[in-house]
């Protein structure tokens, strides 16, 4: 059973690792690609995690899946921030809008 | 948090690590938490206790993963698509939560959830920037989270 | 198919679709074009990473990997963190060099 | 160009005596020890120095040996004596009396020295103090130039003549000289025979200043006037004349031995009388007729003859003796007038009676003029000459040639300075020299003409016991007699007389003739400037092409080096691998490894400092996945902290940094491109090679089993560094904090200009 | 036993580390002495135990050889300890008034201190990978030395430096891996049985040129030595004094150590390329050195051409020879250190190291001159000073194999040797100063004069005694190469006894 | 496997090499990071590749089960990964530093220890 | 670094840091971990502080010179081995004592090679973070 629930888990993983990776790729400007990485891979690597936590299913590898996934949770997004943060103020015009965006000081 | 209170949860957290609550290891994590909180005096401010909101907690992440797992999955349907259906837009949103912890939790929220993606928070900490994937109407995004994401995390972090 | 052979499957399409996220970000890292898109791809790659040690761990049986992914979890933003400030820094700097 | 002797005659302090006391005490034992040498008897003492290396200060007392001894400390008493009123009140004099007496001691071991290798530490002393000599003025370009020159020359001899006493050591089985001229007959006949004479030949050539390597010497007159007395009259170029004699019994009597000393001396001492004739310098003029003298000498030692024996010992002695007369006399003249100019120089004989009567004597006996032991010399060497083994009359013309030129020198260093009218004006008015500085002179021309009216003393005491030195025997020596009859040699003095008159009466003509063929020929001291020239462009050159200041052609090198160095052996000696197998790739493998290749061609081809940072990141990144893959947890956190690390100090240092190309430039390097790709290949096959067979893993096997039962710890790879090899971390940790300390250093350190 | 091979190496890091957390205090520079008063103590034990009982080792942390890390020394190793202890003291003396408060506050005497201890690691250590560590722990602390200012001279020189050493490093690692993946094992005395015993000799040689090459930077042989005279001249004087006499000769020791151990298997060919590289390397130093004009840039060369004398005895493999390279390198660094050292007394007194704007030193300092002549005309190899006897042997050595061009070589780079000592002489002594001063010692502060020349004056009277009692040392000499030679007894003496 | 990462071990140090032997001592730098990189792997593939087990001894038992991982090559690439990090940071504020005080990162301009002129 | 969202993550990431690298530190003998990776994670955590907030802050929060420290793990290290001649032993030795040992349980282990592991932490923690603060203070 809980074989099952962690292939499951994994094809899931999988399946949003691929999308991250694909919308990095092909997604029109570094914000959006920001999406896709950040949320994403996340969750897709938090999928994959989940899924190592189910396989064991002891207390200690679970803890750690659990920590790991709480501190990519924490961190992922803080980097996206910095990133973000940084494309603005360089001046990267976000796809779709005409003008200078308002971030550029 | 009082500083006893973190340096209990670092215990707590130290004993996580190992994997077993022994009296070693509570005691140990209790030694070297307070070690690590001595270090970082600086850093660590006064706050007020926090364990009454376990349950705004448990709402928080509930919701969290559920709306991460609707992004992804939005996210997804645009990669796979053709064509690029987002209307985006850097939006500045006023923010109601004060503290520390109230504000990552918000901005890391964001991030992670729909169509939205924290950039910065103004120096005065008044205002978030972000961008949004689906903007049409910037006021909307904005409305929607306020009374979300931000509401959760105010009651469970700063609520009184 | 039995559960374990599914359980096999998945993780031989898991490490598969790391590798494709790798090198797509790879791929991302070389085009570029601006100095944040490099920075995501290898932001992405970090977060990858901690899902291939999963991968590892779950294969092997062996849970000492899961310490690879720990750390990295931990400490792999602050590659971004930095690279993210040095764009911005190195900005700042051109629009000062401008000013004079 | 003056010594600028002492301003004032007062006397000096007395200590200035000592080395005087010293000298003179080492003549007077000297000559307690003539007796028993004359007798036959030879004094061997002999100390261990370097055993191991058969190297033992040992010192025979012969009658060659002794002879020099003689002359040396005898010599070098009254040198020392006349030094010390002429330089006695310079600030340098404690130096120069200091290197003057380290010479006169070197010179007296190099002489008596009976080991190979203890003669050759002398005879080096005798360079490194005659080069301090003969630097004296050494705040004079001149003086530096000449010592230099000196000091080169003689040096480059004596390296060859190094390798030949080491062959003669080894061929002989000892370095003891009384072994190897024991052993004439078999040394001769070896192989290395040829090597080791002219490697020897090399020394005692440039020692003694044969042509062509007797440039050095006239210029070595920049030395003050009571050096070149000493080192030019019996000592230091004479110091390859005594090898020469020395190594007699056993290298002599060959053919080579025979033409080379002949043809050398011949050579030498006719072009130096010729030259010597120009010279308007006396101490120049001396000079060449030292190297008139060293030619001569050198010319009878190609012989075997008991008369050219007997004709080297005595000449030996008499041109030491008038030679050092004669300089001191040009010293005095020097001090009195402040020239040594003999176009100038005249009439002195009033002013400096005792100095002209002494160089009087000296002069005829450097004519040859009876009753002088010169004249017996010029007899001698005469008889010498018709005594040669081959081409007799040719070696008697050019003795003759070379002694009536003698005359002619003679007469314009002792005559024209004292008893002709003065061709100019003095630089100073002329004063007498003072006691110390006329006992020499004086002494040094007396025993000339002393000699030459009793030369039976000299014969037994001195002569014949060198001759026996050299020929084994005291039999073969020819008696020294003032008058031996009318005989073709007494006919040969007669025309050299003439001759000499008739010369020194034409000088003038004669040295514009000799000055414009002179000026026609190549000079070999202008050669030593275009060889020093020369060295220096090469080294330039050479320096130019091997150490350019480009870093890039450094590591450009290194890597070429690399390259030869590995494939070049693997092709050399067969270490190609076999084709490898490939069955064992796994296509995660096989995944990460086009993740390193793709991370290393980008880092290596692009032009954007991040773009080559993050491509660095993704070979980390790829590199720490293969060690998770392998089995290696510990490695890959490492890998992945430190590459972090490693990203944020660049990013940190990029800020401040330019861009890597110049505007407008991309990095293309096509030859670079070659070499790296040879390397890499090279790496790869021998990596390939080194896995072929499989690994011994018993150091692992033992830390596998010993890692927990015996140092308590369940991670091998955290045991490994901090139990079994902890040495190794404790190094590691210390180049971190070494690393660590020396960048802040530098960051810290002061000079923080900014670029313009 | 243990303990007498571990604390030459344990005491630099202490002195190290105290004289670190003292830095800027008086106490801080004496500790630096002081410390380097007891390595010399121990190692002056050590030797003495080595020369009563040959060849020691000691397991760290009482692993078994070949599993743990042991230290080994024979008389090679006892007599480099020794002779680093010599010069390292007289440096640390010498140092005291030759290096700035800021440098010191900085952590000079730590960094000097911690160089040290590399370089007795190196000479002690049986194994390989050890050894890596102690080259590092050397070059690092080399690189801060050598920058220690921050003039742009030392940092362009660094560059160089570094960037060149850093790839030998990369080599000796990989040289390493290599070497570890044939035999399975790191221990040197373990090595030379598995490395004789390998069925691949030929990749042998490949990795045996690999090391070549990583210790040829080291040792700064041609063609591989840029670096050195890139840099040697920019660093302070006690720096480039403790540079010239140790580090290249660490890489010489490693060379030695390597080919008399380990790769002896086709002496006839990576001996016969070693001999050629000698003599290139003597030959392009001495001309190197011809070329240059300043006081330490040519003793810079000369350190090159000197390496060439050290490898010629290694190529040639005879245990007279081996004897000479041995005699040599105890010879040289004692030399060489006192060269640089004396070019800081004359750039303190006469203003510079540029021989076109120094001079007079002869006149007005003689105790300079003296202190000087000594081991230059000992460098130029001049009897009856050490170089002689190191020269000597190694021509004899030469000759003795008939190898006539290699003694050639070597007699002809003596002769340009005196060239360029004579050149230092003749435009930093004898010529009058350029500016027409009297350059004199007088004018240095009494302490200050002590302690610049009481080093130079005791490692000049340890030349002194060297060639004028050269027996003992010539003794010593020829007993090491035979052990060299002959590596039976290391071997026992880390592997035990195999019967 | 081992065959695979020896080729790929050339490439990297290929791209290493070209990278040091440009003008730009950055670029010297940065193939200092992948040489570094590629010596660690040449230990860690010389000690023979083993896949999945690392040498870690479980519970209860005295020593590992079954073949694990070579540790004695790990132990030494760990120890080279450190000190190639000690000797990269300090090439590295070298460089910096030698830009700020020499003005270039280009090394054929790099001529103050070795002026054009010297001794000519 | 003027980011309020970064400075807040550093507020709890830092610590996190501290605490897991002392952990990493610990079990090292017997997992992953040990003093290079302790420290290397501890150093991370004032990098990241010093990025977020400033190197005079992190400086003031270290409170002791990094170099201080690690030259003093150094020292540590150093004595740690050495101390094995007290009892006797080979330098580098091992000493160990197991607290509250009993016939079944090996008790807690202390001993000399985990005092080396701390010097090891430091050195690299120490040596880091000097090497850190002085790169970002040149900008
Ligand atoms: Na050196
Ligand atoms: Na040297």
């Amino acid at each position: 059973m809980s074989a099952i629930v962690a292939g499951i888990l994994l094809l899931a993983g999988a399946l949003f690792s691929i999308a991250a990776g694909v919308g990095l790729v092909r997604l029109p400007d570094v914000y959006i690609r920001m999406h896709a990485a950040t949320k994403v891979g996340t969750l897709g690597s938090g999928l994959i995690l989940a899924a190592t936590a189910v396989h064991f299913a002891e207390a200690s590898v679970v803890l750690r899946c659990v920590l790991i996934i709480v501190f990519l949770l924490m961190t992922a997004p803080i980097g996206a921030h910095m990133i973000g943060r940084a494309a603005l103020r360089i001046g990267i015009v976000p796809w779709g809008i005409d003008r200078e965006p308002p971030g550029d000081r | 948090m009082s500083s006893f209170a973190a340096n209990l949860v670092l215990a707590a957290a130290w004993a996580m690590l190992f994997g077993a609550f022994t009296p070693l290891t509570i005691v140990s994590g209790f030694v070297v938490g307070y070690g690590v909180l001595w270090l970082l005096q600086p850093l660590v401010g006064r706050r007020s206790s926090y364990f009454l909101r376990v349950w705004y907690w448990l709402k928080l992440v509930v919701l969290f993963l559920y709306e991460l797992l609707l992004s992804s999955i939005e996210v997804l349907w645009e990669v796979v698509t053709p064509s690029h259906i987002s209307r985006p837009a850097i939006i500045d949103m006023p923010l109601d939560v004060k503290s520390d912890a109230g504000i990552l939790l918000v901005t890391n929220l964001i991030s992670l959830t729909p169509g939205t993606l924290s950039i910065d928070v103004s120096e005065d900490r008044r205002t978030l920037r972000l961008h949004a994937m689906f903007a049409e109407d910037p006021e909307a995004v904005r409305r929607q989270l306020k009374s979300g994401m931000e509401k959760w995390v105010i009651d469970a972090v700063e609520g009184t | 198919m039995t559960a374990t052979g599914f359980l096999e499957a998945s993780t031989t399409l898991g490490f598969v679709a790391v590798f494709i996220a790798v090198g797509l970000a790879v791929y991302r890292l070389a085009r570029g074009p601006s100095l944040p898109d490099r920075v995501v791809a290898l932001d992405l790659m970090t977060v990858a990473i901690v899902a291939f040690c999963g991968l590892a761990a779950i294969r092997t049986g062996e849970a000492a990997f899961l310490d690879v992914a720990l750390v990295l979890a931990l400490v792999g933003f602050l590659a971004t963190v930095a690279l993210a400030r040095f764009a911005e820094r190195q900005q700042l700097r051109r629009e000062e060099e401008a000013g004079k | 160009m003056t010594d600028e002797p002492n301003a004032a005659p007062a006397a000096p302090g007395l200590a200035g005596l000592l080395p005087v006391a010293l000298s003179a005490v080492l003549f007077a034992g000297f000559l307690a020890l003539v007796p028993q040498v004359a007798d036959g008897g030879a004094i061997r003492l002999a100390w261990d120095w370097v055993p191991t290396l058969g190297i033992a200060l040992s010192f025979l007392v012969d009658g060659l040996s002794l002879t020099f001894a003689l002359l040396i400390s005898g010599i070098g008493a009254l040198v020392f004596l006349y030094s010390w009123a002429y330089l006695g009140r310079k600030p340098e004099f404690g130096r120069y009396t200091l290197f003057l007496t380290g010479f006169m001691l070197s010179m007296l071991g190099l002489v008596l020295a009976d080991n190979l290798i203890a003669l050759f530490v002398f005879w080096e002393l005798t360079t490194i103090t005659s080069y301090l000599l003969i630097g004296f003025n050494h705040e004079q370009a001149d003086a530096r130039r000449a010592a230099l020159q000196a000091l080169f020359v003689t040096g480059a001899g004596a390296l060859a003549m190094l390798a030949g006493f080491i062959l003669l050591g080894f061929t002989a089985g000892s370095f003891e000289l009384s072994v190897i001229l024991a052993q004439g007959e078999a040394l001769r006949a070896h192989a290395l025979y040829l090597p080791i004479l002219i490697l020897i030949l090399a020394g005692t050539f440039t020692k003694s200043a044969q042509f062509p390597f007797h440039f050095w010497l006239p210029n070595a007159m920049a030395a003050p006037t009571p050096v070149s007395a000493f080192l030019h009259s019996a000592t230091m170029v004479k110091a390859g004349v005594y090898l020469m004699a020395r190594l007699h019994p056993a290298l002599s009597g060959t053919e080579i031995w025979m033409w080379s000393l002949t043809i050398f001396g011949a050579i030498t001492a006719v072009f130096a009388s010729v030259v010597a004739l120009r010279q308007t310098d006396l101490k120049q003029a001396l000079a060449y007729t030292t190297l008139m003298a060293l030619g001569t000498l050198t010319l009878f030692l190609g012989q075997e003859s008991g008369y050219a024996m007997t004709a080297f010992a005595t000449f030996l002695i008499v041109h030491s003796l008038y030679k050092a007369a004669l300089f001191l006399v040009v010293g005095n003249i020097d001090y009195a007038t402040g020239t040594r100019d003999a176009r100038i120089l005249g009439g002195l004989a009033r002013t400096m009676p005792v100095t002209a009567f002494a160089a009087a004597l000296a002069a005829m006996s450097m004519a040859g003029l009876p009753p002088f032991l010169g004249f017996i010399g010029k007899e001698l060497k005469y008889a010498g000459a018709l005594a040669v083994a081959s081409e007799p009359l040719v070696v008697a013309g050019a003795i003759l040639i070379a002694s009536a030129l003698m005359l002619a020198v003679a007469g314009v260093v002792a005559i024209r300075p004292f008893w002709l009218p003065p061709g100019g004006a003095f630089p100073r008015q002329p004063r007498p020299a003072p006691w110390p500085m006329l006992t020499g002179p004086v002494i040094l021309a007396l025993l000339g003409a002393t000699f030459g009216i009793y030369p039976d003393t000299l014969e037994r005491a001195l002569v014949a016991p060198t001759v026996a030195a050299l020929l084994g025997s005291a039999e073969e020596a020819k008696p020294l007699v003032l008058w031996a009859g009318v005989n073709l040699p007494l006919i040969l003095s007669v025309a050299t007389i003439v001759l000499g008159v008739t010369i020194y009466a034409f000088k003038l003509r004669l040295r514009a003739a000799l000055a414009r063929a002179e000026a026609a020929l190549p000079s070999f001291d202008a050669g030593w400037d275009r060889f020093l020239k020369g060295l220096n462009r090469v080294a330039v050159w050479q320096t130019r092409v091997i150490q350019p200041g480009v870093l890039r052609f450094y590591i450009f090198v290194t890597f070429v080096t690399v390259l030869i160095g590995a494939a070049g052996t693997m092709l050399a000696r067969g270490a190609l691998p076999a084709l490898p197998s490939l069955s064992t790739v796994t296509w995660d493998g096989l995944a990460l490894s086009l993740l390193i290749v793709a991370g290393a061609a980008i880092a290596a081809v692009t032009g954007s400092r991040i773009a080559a940072m993050a491509a660095l990141g993704v070979v980390g990144i790829a590199v720490a996945m293969i060690f998770i893959v392998f089995g290696a947890p510990d490695v890959a956190i490492t890998q992945l902290l430190v590459e972090t690390l490693v990203v944020v100090l660049v990013a940190v240092a990029l800020l401040r940094l330019p861009a890597l190309d110049p505007p407008g430039t991309r990095d293309r390097r096509p030859r670079d491109a070659v070499l790296a790709g040879a390397v890499g290949l090279t790496v790869t096959l021998t990596l390939l090679a080194v896995i072929e067979r499989p690994l011994d893993r018993s150091l692992t096997d033992y830390f596998e089993t010993a890692s927990w039962v015996e140092a308590f710890g369940r991670n091998i790879v955290n045991v490994i560094l901090v139990d079994f090899r902890a040495l190794d971390t404790f190094g590691e940790i210390a180049v971190v904090v070494i690393a660590a300390l020396s960048a802040y250093a530098l960051l810290r350190t002061t000079d923080k200009r900014r670029p313009e | 036993m243990s303990w007498l091979l571990a604390t030459p190496l344990a005491l630099p890091f202490l002195t190290g580390v105290v004289a670190f957390l003292l830095r800027g205090r008086p106490a801080g520079r004496w500790i630096s002495v002081a410390g380097n008063v007891a390595l010399l103590a121990a190692a002056g034990l050590l030797m003495a135990r080595v020369l009563q009982s040959g060849v020691i080792a000691g397991q760290m942390g009482g692993w078994p050889a070949p599993f743990g890390i042991t230290l080994v020394a024979d008389y090679l190793s006892a007599v480099m300890v020794v002779i680093t202890a010599i010069t390292a003291l007289a440096v640390a003396v010498y140092a005291l008034s030759d290096i700035g408060a800021r440098a010191e506050k900085l952590g000079y005497h730590a960094l000097f201190n911690f160089l040290i201890g590399g370089v007795t690691g190196a000479f002690l250590t049986g194994d390989l990978f050890n050894l890596y560590v102690w080259f590092e722990v050397m070059l690092i602390s080399s690189f801060g030395l050598l920058v220690l200012g921050g003039r742009r001279e030392q940092i362009d020189g660094g560059v160089k430096y570094v960037t060149l050493n850093l790839i030998s490093t990369i080599l000796f690692l990989s040289g390493i891996g290599l070497l570890y993946g044939m035999t399975g094992t790191l221990n040197m005395a373990d090595l030379a049985g598995r490395v004789a015993a390998h069925e691949n000799q030929g990749l042998i040689t490949v990795v045996a040129m690999l090391f070549m090459i990583a210790f040829g930077v080291k040792a700064a042989v041609f063609p591989l030595f840029f670096w050195l005279p890139a840099s040697y001249h920019t660093p302070a004087f006690s720096v480039s004094a403790v540079f010239a006499g140790l580090l290249t000769k660490v890489g010489v020791y490693a060379l030695i150590r390597l080919f008399t151990l380990v790769f002896t298997g086709d002496t006839g060919f990576t001996h016969h390329i070693l001999l050629w590289v000698a003599g290139l390397t003597m030959v392009t130093g001495v001309l190197g050195a011809a070329a240059q004009t300043d006081i330490r840039k040519i003793l810079s060369f000369h350190i090159v051409s000197q390496i060439g004398y050290m490898i010629m005895g290694l190529a040639l493999y005879t245990p007279f020879a081996v004897a000479g390279a041995v005699f040599y390198l105890v010879h040289h660094i004692i030399v060489k250190a006192n060269l640089f050292l004396i070019a800081g007394v004359a750039d303190r007194v006469a203003g510079s190291t540029a021989l076109a704007r120094i001079g007079g030193l002869y006149k007005s300092a003689p105790l300079l001159a003296v202190l000087f002549l000594i081991p230059a005309f000992s460098l130029a190899g001049f009897p009856p000073l050490s170089g002689f006897w190191a020269k000597y042997v190694l021509v004899a050595a030469a000759l003795e194999v008939q190898g006539w061009i290699i003694a050639a070589v070597a007699l002809l780079v003596g002769l340009l040797t005196i060239y360029s000592m004579t050149k230092i002489w003749a435009e930093a002594f004898w010529k009058a100063h350029p500016d027409g001063r009297d350059p004199t010692l007088a004018q240095l502060d009494p302490g200050v004069r002590r302690r610049l020349l009481l080093p130079v004056g005791a490692l000049a009277a340890l030349t002194l005694v060297i060639g004028f009692y050269p027996e003992p040392f010539v003794t010593f000499a020829k007993d090491a190469a035979a052990q060299l030679l002959d590596p039976t007894a290391y071997v026992v003496a880390v592997l035990g006894d195999p019967s | 496997m081992e065959a695979l990462l020896a080729v790929t071990i050339g490439v990297l140090v290929a791209g290493a090499v070209y990278l040091m032997l440009a003008r730009n001592v950055l670029r010297f730098i940065f193939g200092l990071v992948l040489i570094s990189n590629a010596a660690n792997l040449v230990i860690f593939t010389a000690g023979r590749l083993t896949p999945g087990e690392p040498p870690l001894i479980p519970e209860g038992a005295d020593a590992p089960v079954g073949t694990v991982a070579n540790a004695l090559p790990q132990a030494l690439v760990l120890t080279a990964i450190v000190i190639g990090f000690g000797l990269f940071a300090f090439a590295l504020v070298l460089m910096f530093r030698a830009y700020t005080s020499l003005g270039t990162l280009q090394s054929d301009e790099m001529r103050v220890a070795e002026p054009r002129d010297d001794g000519l | 670094m003027n980011s309020v969202i970064l400075r807040a993550g550093t507020r709890y990431l830092a610590p996190l840091l501290l605490l897991f690298s002392v952990y990493m530190l610990l079990r090292g003998h017997n997992e992953p971990g040990g003093g290079f990776i302790g420290g290397l994670i501890g150093a991370t955590g004032f990098v990241l502080y010093a990025i977020a907030c400033g190197t005079a802050e992190a400086r003031r929060a270290l409170r002791v010179l990094p170099q201080n420290i690690a030259v003093t793990g150094l020292g540590i290290a150093l004595l740690a081995g050495l101390a094995a001649a007290l009892f006797g032993d080979a330098l580098f030795t091992g000493q160990w004592l197991f607290l509250g040992a009993t016939e079944t349980e090996k008790g807690l282990p202390l001993s000399t090679v985990l005092v080396f592991d701390i010097g090891v932490y430091l050195v690299v923690f120490g040596a880091v973070l000097t090497l850190v603060f002085a790169m970002e203070e040149e900008i």
